[in-house]
This record gives structure tokens, sequence and C-alpha cells, in this order.
């Protein structure tokens, strides 16, 4: 199967203290990475830098063989970053939320509502998001990734506040999407049990 | 050919390299500095003839007018650094525009304040609104936020990439403000002011005009070189260069 | 011309030698500034790669 | 595959952001609180003598307008930069200026357009002269949209510093003489019963330029300030 995300010699430097260097990754469809390590270690770094918020000290990061800053829009139209900000209005309703969430110029594959039910927050969709729980904001934060069909998932500890149900809701979703060719990035400081998903582990601390 | 400068565009932007060349240099530089500010204030100050109308008064020409036109050389380099930072992301030139905004700012306050000094024997006050005294102010406020804004970013990469872009725009918007404080001026002031504006100017009060412009304009590199090199050892303390460089 | 009329500027002194002494102020401060901070980096950078030199030497 | 078009993004974004500012009502009427608060300070300073405020009325007004505008400049991205939506749409398959453009365009709504409907009422208080009303009007219609465009890209230089206040003011104030310069001057153009097409016509000038311009410049700072 042929390489999706790369990234060649990528060197993250950050306050003169040298985080990363010449990392050189690879995934293909089906795929999902998961960075590891300590504290500081720069997987949020690394994160950012794969969506193109961040830029690397030296190094490309290729989505299909082209550098990110290259491809643009296409590249964006297949990214869905889930941060350490749930990216949320706290004023609009979950339904609003998810509304503007899809004006962003991505492939829209479901309906909202069913967004909603898919992270059982259908019966909140007309509540301000100020009501609600922070695990419940945190699954409408992952709604977003559902609302658009982009490939490539990049997320920053998704299961912080969730419980353990939600948690292996959102797994079972994730194998989904591996198994419909998607791509997942993410860190956690949670155990991950996907054992039927091919997984690769990254320890930026080694 | 052009393969040629970009190869030397790469290797003159490496932060050793140009560290190096400019201790070379600044020598050299010192010493044409020497020269021509020791020419142009004898031609200026001495051979000069006497104007007919403002008397011994106008030799303040002679540094407010370099002055002057520092200013604004120094905002267009920082300019110039200001797109090179976005287009190829250079190291060097973020340390070369964060240097110059300090030269660059003290120009200014030089042009402003010799500005006024002058305006006194010949308008009878320190501070006139007159066009270019107005635009050379906002200029300096230009310059301060340059200042402000570089050192209130912790991160000096992004620091630096938020200065050029903000050099950038004051690009843009220099000669709309100069054109906007001109029209101005001459809505509310007679041409009382234009005495600065003489038609012609003859040659040996041109001279040593000139020749003091050249010697800011070196002094310029000089003192951009001595930041230059002060900040890039602080920047890329932790790199082997400036280990072997410290070492040897 | 004499010294003292040289000196006089026609009357004008004050305004024309302060403006020459406020210029040399402004371009020896911008000269000297960065030169000593220039010379405090590199001491600065010496100390503290000596101090990691002895800290080597006295492991092995 | 569906989706949804630029010119739904930017209504999509517009709306938004008008109905954030609708449900914080208390906030909408802060700048033109502050705008009429000024005004208010003059006569008392330089005393009520109507030749003297009449005089400096175009003056006064506009830059009260411009404090107005610098002061409500930080809500623009405030809220979107603490909350992560601004990073979100930084990471749209849409050009960001575009979306920028829509965020300016609904502050300036909600913050330059008010300054509209008090204005008269502000000029007829500073006696200044009938037939300048009209002109008034125009300069803020076309004054304050460049205000908000220069404001933004400020304001996108110093979101993620703590103490960005002073240091925005520092950067925005230079960039908005002109328009200062030209929109009172077409006031008082007008206040002595002079034609002030050719102030107006070079405002319109502004507001095409910085309309094309800053969103651009926004944008950049955006990404920068996000790192």
């Amino acid at each position: 199967m042929s390489v999706l995300l790369q990234t060649s010699d990528l060197t993250c430097v950050k306050d003169d203290r040298v985080l990363f260097e010449d990392l050189n990754l690879s995934l293909t469809a089906g795929q999902m990475l998961l960075v590891e390590g300590k504290n500081g270690s720069g997987k949020t770094s690394l994160l950012r830098i794969l969506t193109g918020l961040n830029l690397p000290e030296s190094g490309d990061v290729l989505w299909q063989g082209e550098p990110i800053s290259e491809v643009g829009p296409e590249y964006y139209e297949q990214v869905n970053y889930v941060g350490h900000h749930d990216g949320i209005k706290r004023d609009l309703t979950c339904l609003e939320n998810l509304r503007l969430v899809q004006a962003m110029g991505k492939p829209l594959p479901i309906d909202l509502d069913d967004a909603l039910d898919k992270v059982n927050l259908y019966r909140f969709g007309d509540n301000f998001v100020a009501t609600l729980s922070a695990g419940q904001k945190r699954r409408l934060a992952m709604a977003r990734l559902v609302v658009t069909e982009a490939r490539l998932w990049i997320m920053d500890e998704p299961f912080t506040s969730l419980d353990k149900a939600s948690m292996a809701m959102f797994q079972q979703m994730f194998e989904q999407h591996l198994n419909d060719g998607g791509l997942i990035v993410m860190t956690s400081h949670h155990d991950i049990e996907m054992p039927d998903s091919d997984v690769v582990r990254l320890n930026l601390s080694e | 050919m052009f393969k040629w400068f970009v190869k030397w565009f790469h290797r003159f932007g490496s932060p050793p390299y140009f560290y190096r060349l400019a201790g070379l240099w600044l020598p050299w530089l010192t010493g044409l500095f020497t020269i021509l500010v020791v020419a142009g204030l004898y031609g200026g100050l001495v051979l000069a003839p006497t104007d007919y109308q403002q008397g011994e008064s106008y030799r303040i020409i002679f540094v407010h007018v370099p002055a002057a036109w520092m200013s604004m050389f120094i905002y267009m380099v920082m300019a110039s650094c200001g797109i090179i930072i976005l287009v190829w992301r250079m190291k060097l030139a973020e340390v070369v525009l964060s240097c110059a905004a300090p030269i660059g700012a003290s120009f200014t306050f030089l042009a402003l304040v010799t500005g006024s000094l002058w305006g006194k024997p010949m308008w009878g006050t320190y501070w006139v609104w007159d066009a270019r005294l107005t635009s050379e102010l906002i200029l300096l406020f230009l310059y301060l936020g340059i200042m402000g804004l570089y050192g209130a970013i912790d991160d000096k990469r992004v620091a630096g990439r938020a200065v050029a872009i903000l050099a950038i725009v004051g690009m843009v918007n220099i000669p709309i403000i100069h054109y906007s404080v001109e029209w101005w001026n001459s809505l509310h002031q007679g041409p009382t002011v234009t005495k600065f504006d003489k038609p012609s100017i003859v040659w040996s009060m041109l001279w040593p005009l000139l020749t003091m412009a050249l010697a800011f304009k070196v002094y310029f590199v000089i003192s951009l070189f001595q930041r230059v090199r002060a900040e890039l050892l602080h920047r890329e303390r932790n790199t082997r260069w400036v280990e072997e460089l410290v070492k040897s | 011309m004499s010294l003292s009329e040289f000196f006089n500027m026609g009357g004008y002194a004050v305004f024309v030698w302060s403006s020459y002494a406020l210029t040399l102020v402004l371009l020896v401060l911008n000269w000297f500034l960065p030169y000593q901070q220039h010379k405090q980096n590199l001491r600065k950078l010496k100390r503290q790669f000596r101090q990691d030199n002895r800290n080597n030497d006295s492991r092995t | 595959m569906k989706r949804l078009s630029l010119s739904q993004a930017f209504w999509f974004l517009l709306r938004r952001d008008l109905l954030l500012a609708l449900r914080n009502r208390s906030e909408l009427a802060n700048p033109l609180l502050f705008f009429v608060l000024v005004i208010t300070l003059f006569p008392l300073a330089v005393g009520a003598e109507p030749n003297l405020l009449s005089r400096i009325a175009p003056g006064i007004i506009w830059v009260a307008a411009l404090l107005a505008s610098m002061l409500s400049l930080d809500g623009i991205f405030r809220s979107d930069f603490e909350d992560g939506t601004l990073e979100q749409m930084l990471l749209s398959a849409h050009p960001v200026p575009i979306l920028v453009l829509a965020k300016v365009t609904a502050h300036w709504l909600v913050t330059g357009l008010p300054l509209l409907l008090v204005a008269p009422l502000l000029a007829m208080m500073l006696g200044l002269d009938e037939d300048a009303y009209g002109i008034l009007l125009l300069t803020i219609l076309l004054g304050t949209p460049v205000l908000s465009l220069i404001g933004s890209i400020g304001v996108a230089l110093t979101i993620g510093l703590r103490k960005g206040g002073i240091i925005l003011s520092l950067l925005v104030l230079p960039l908005y003489v002109p328009v200062l310069i030209f929109s009172s001057s077409a006031i008082d153009v007008a206040a002595s019963g002079l034609p002030a097409t050719a102030q107006l016509s070079m405002m319109m000038a502004f507001l095409f330029l910085s309309l094309s311009l800053s969103p651009v410049a926004t944008a950049a700072a955006l990404k920068m300030s996000m790192s």
C-alpha cells in the first residue's frame, strides 16, 4: 500500500532545546501512529507540526509525497485535528458548533444528528455548550472528527476527562476509521486496546 | 550565474560564516568611516560657505539630513529582511531585522531632535507640526512598535516572523502616511516651511552632505555587524560552531 | 576665520553644537553598547565551556 | 463529494460571530459608551464655547471613534484564540484570509456601525455645522472598516502576548493616521460649505486597499501567533 503521510528529517527545536532530530516516519492507509514520551518530549509539537500549525526547524511533512506547505487546501481537506483545546464555543449550541465545523470546506459524509448520536449527545443538540460537563464537551469535540470526511485524524490526548465507556466507544470509532482506510496520529496517557489494528508506536523520550 | 548567487546567498546567510566575515570587515569599515566622517565634517563645518539666508545655523543640515535619510533607509533594509524571512525563513535575516531596529530608531530620534534644534532659530519654536517632522515622528513610533513587539515575544523565532510581518505592513503604509501628512500640512499651514527645500544647493555644500550620508551608511553597517555578532553568539550558544569559536 | 568665530557659529553655537554633540553621543552609544554586549556574551560562554570541561575532567 | 462552498463558509462565520455578539449583549454597548464618554470629556476640558467646539468637533469625533475602535479590537480574536476555534479556522481547507475577513466584518458590524447611530447626536451636541452631517456619516461608514481591518493585523500579532494591550496601540495608532487626517478634514471642509470629494475618494481608496491587503497580513500573523 502506498505511503500517505511521511516526514523527512524532521527536526524540532524549542527554547534552544532539541526535542527531536531527523525524524523519519511513514504512515499508510489503515495505520495508526501512537506517539509516546515524557512530558515535554515534544509530542504536542510533533502533532502540531504534522497539522502545519507549527513549523519545524528543518525537514518536511509530506502528504502523498509532496510537502504540505505546497499541497495546501488539498491537505487540509484531509486533516481533522483535536488538540488540547476543544475548539468549540461555549455560547453556541452543540448543533451550531458542528455546523460551523462543516463550513470549513471539508467533505461531508454524515448528517449532524447522526454525528451527535455517534458520540451520545443527541439529546443535547440544542443545549448550549456552556451547560455541558467536561467529558461531554470532549465528546462534542470528538464529534468534529466524523461530521466531515477527513482521512487523517490527529489527536492530542483525546481521552482526557472521558470515562471508560466513552473511551471504549471512541476506540471502536477509531478502528472503524482505520478499516475504512483512514489514518490516525495520536498521543495518549491511557492504554490503547485496539488489537485488530495496525498500531505503530513512536517513543520520543528515547 | 543565478545558481552561483543562490549558493552565495545561502552561505552568506549561515551564522558562522557571517559572524566570521563581519569580524573581518569591521576594522576596515571603521577605518573607512573615520576617513569619511573627518572629510565630511571638515567640508561641512569649515569649507562650506555661510548660507546667506540662514547664516551658520544651516550647518545642522550635515547631520540632520543624513540622519533623516538613514531613518528611511534602515526601514527599507528591515522591510527587505522581512520579505526574506517570510519567503526563505532565513535566521540571519531575523537577527538583522531585530538588530537594525534600535539603530533606525536612534537615527530617527536624531533627525527629530536636530530638526527641532534647527527649527528654533528658523521658526522661533522648537516644534512645529511641519510635514517632515510629523512623519518622522510617526516613523519613530513605527520603529518603537517593532522593537516593542520583538521584545515582548519570548520565542525569538516567532518574534522574528512577527516583526517581519509588521515591517512589511509598515513599508506599505509609510508612503501613504507620508503623503497624507504632507497633504494635511499643506492644508493647515501656508508654505512657510519650505525654507528647508533649497531649489538648488551649491556643490561646496552638497559634497560634505553626501560624504556625511555615506559615512552614516558605513556607520550603520558597523553598528549592525556589531549587534548581529553579539546576538548571533547569544542565539546560537548551543551550537557547535560557537563552542569551537569560544574554545579556540 | 578665527577659532572663536568658528565655535561661535555666527551666534547659533548652542543649536549647531548641541546637534553635533547629540549625534556624537548616539553614534558612540550605538557602537559601544553592542561592542560591550558582544564581549560580555563571549566571556559568559567561555566561562560556561570552562565549567563543562572541568566537570568532564573531574569525571574521567 | 458534497462540501460547503467558500461563500457559505463566509456567511456561516459572519453569522456565528454576530450570534455570539448578540448573546453577550452587555459587551455590545461598550465601544459605543466609550465613544460617548470621550466626547463628553472634551467640552469639560476645553470649555463650552460654541464656536470653539463646533470648530474642533470633526477632530474630537474622529479621535474618539479611533480610540473606541482600538479599544474593541482585542475582541476580534481573543475568545476564539482561547477556546481553540481559531486553531480550527487556520486548519480550514478554505483560504484563511477570507475567513479572517468574515470575522473582521462581523466585528465591524458590532463595534463600528453603531457609532454611525450616535454620531449625529454627538455632532449636534458639539454644534457641528448641519451641512456636514452627511459627510460625517459617510466618513464613519468608510473609515471605521479601515480601522477594523488595519487593527486586525495588530491584534493578530499580539494575541499570544499576555500584556499585548499597550503594544497593540503602539503598533496600530501610527497606521491609523491617514484615516484620521482624511476623515476629519472631509468633515471640516464640508462644514465650511466646500465639496469633500477628494477626501472621500481617498478614503474609498484606503478602504479598498485595506480590504485587499490586510486580511492576508492578518492571516499570516495569526499563523505566526499560533505556533
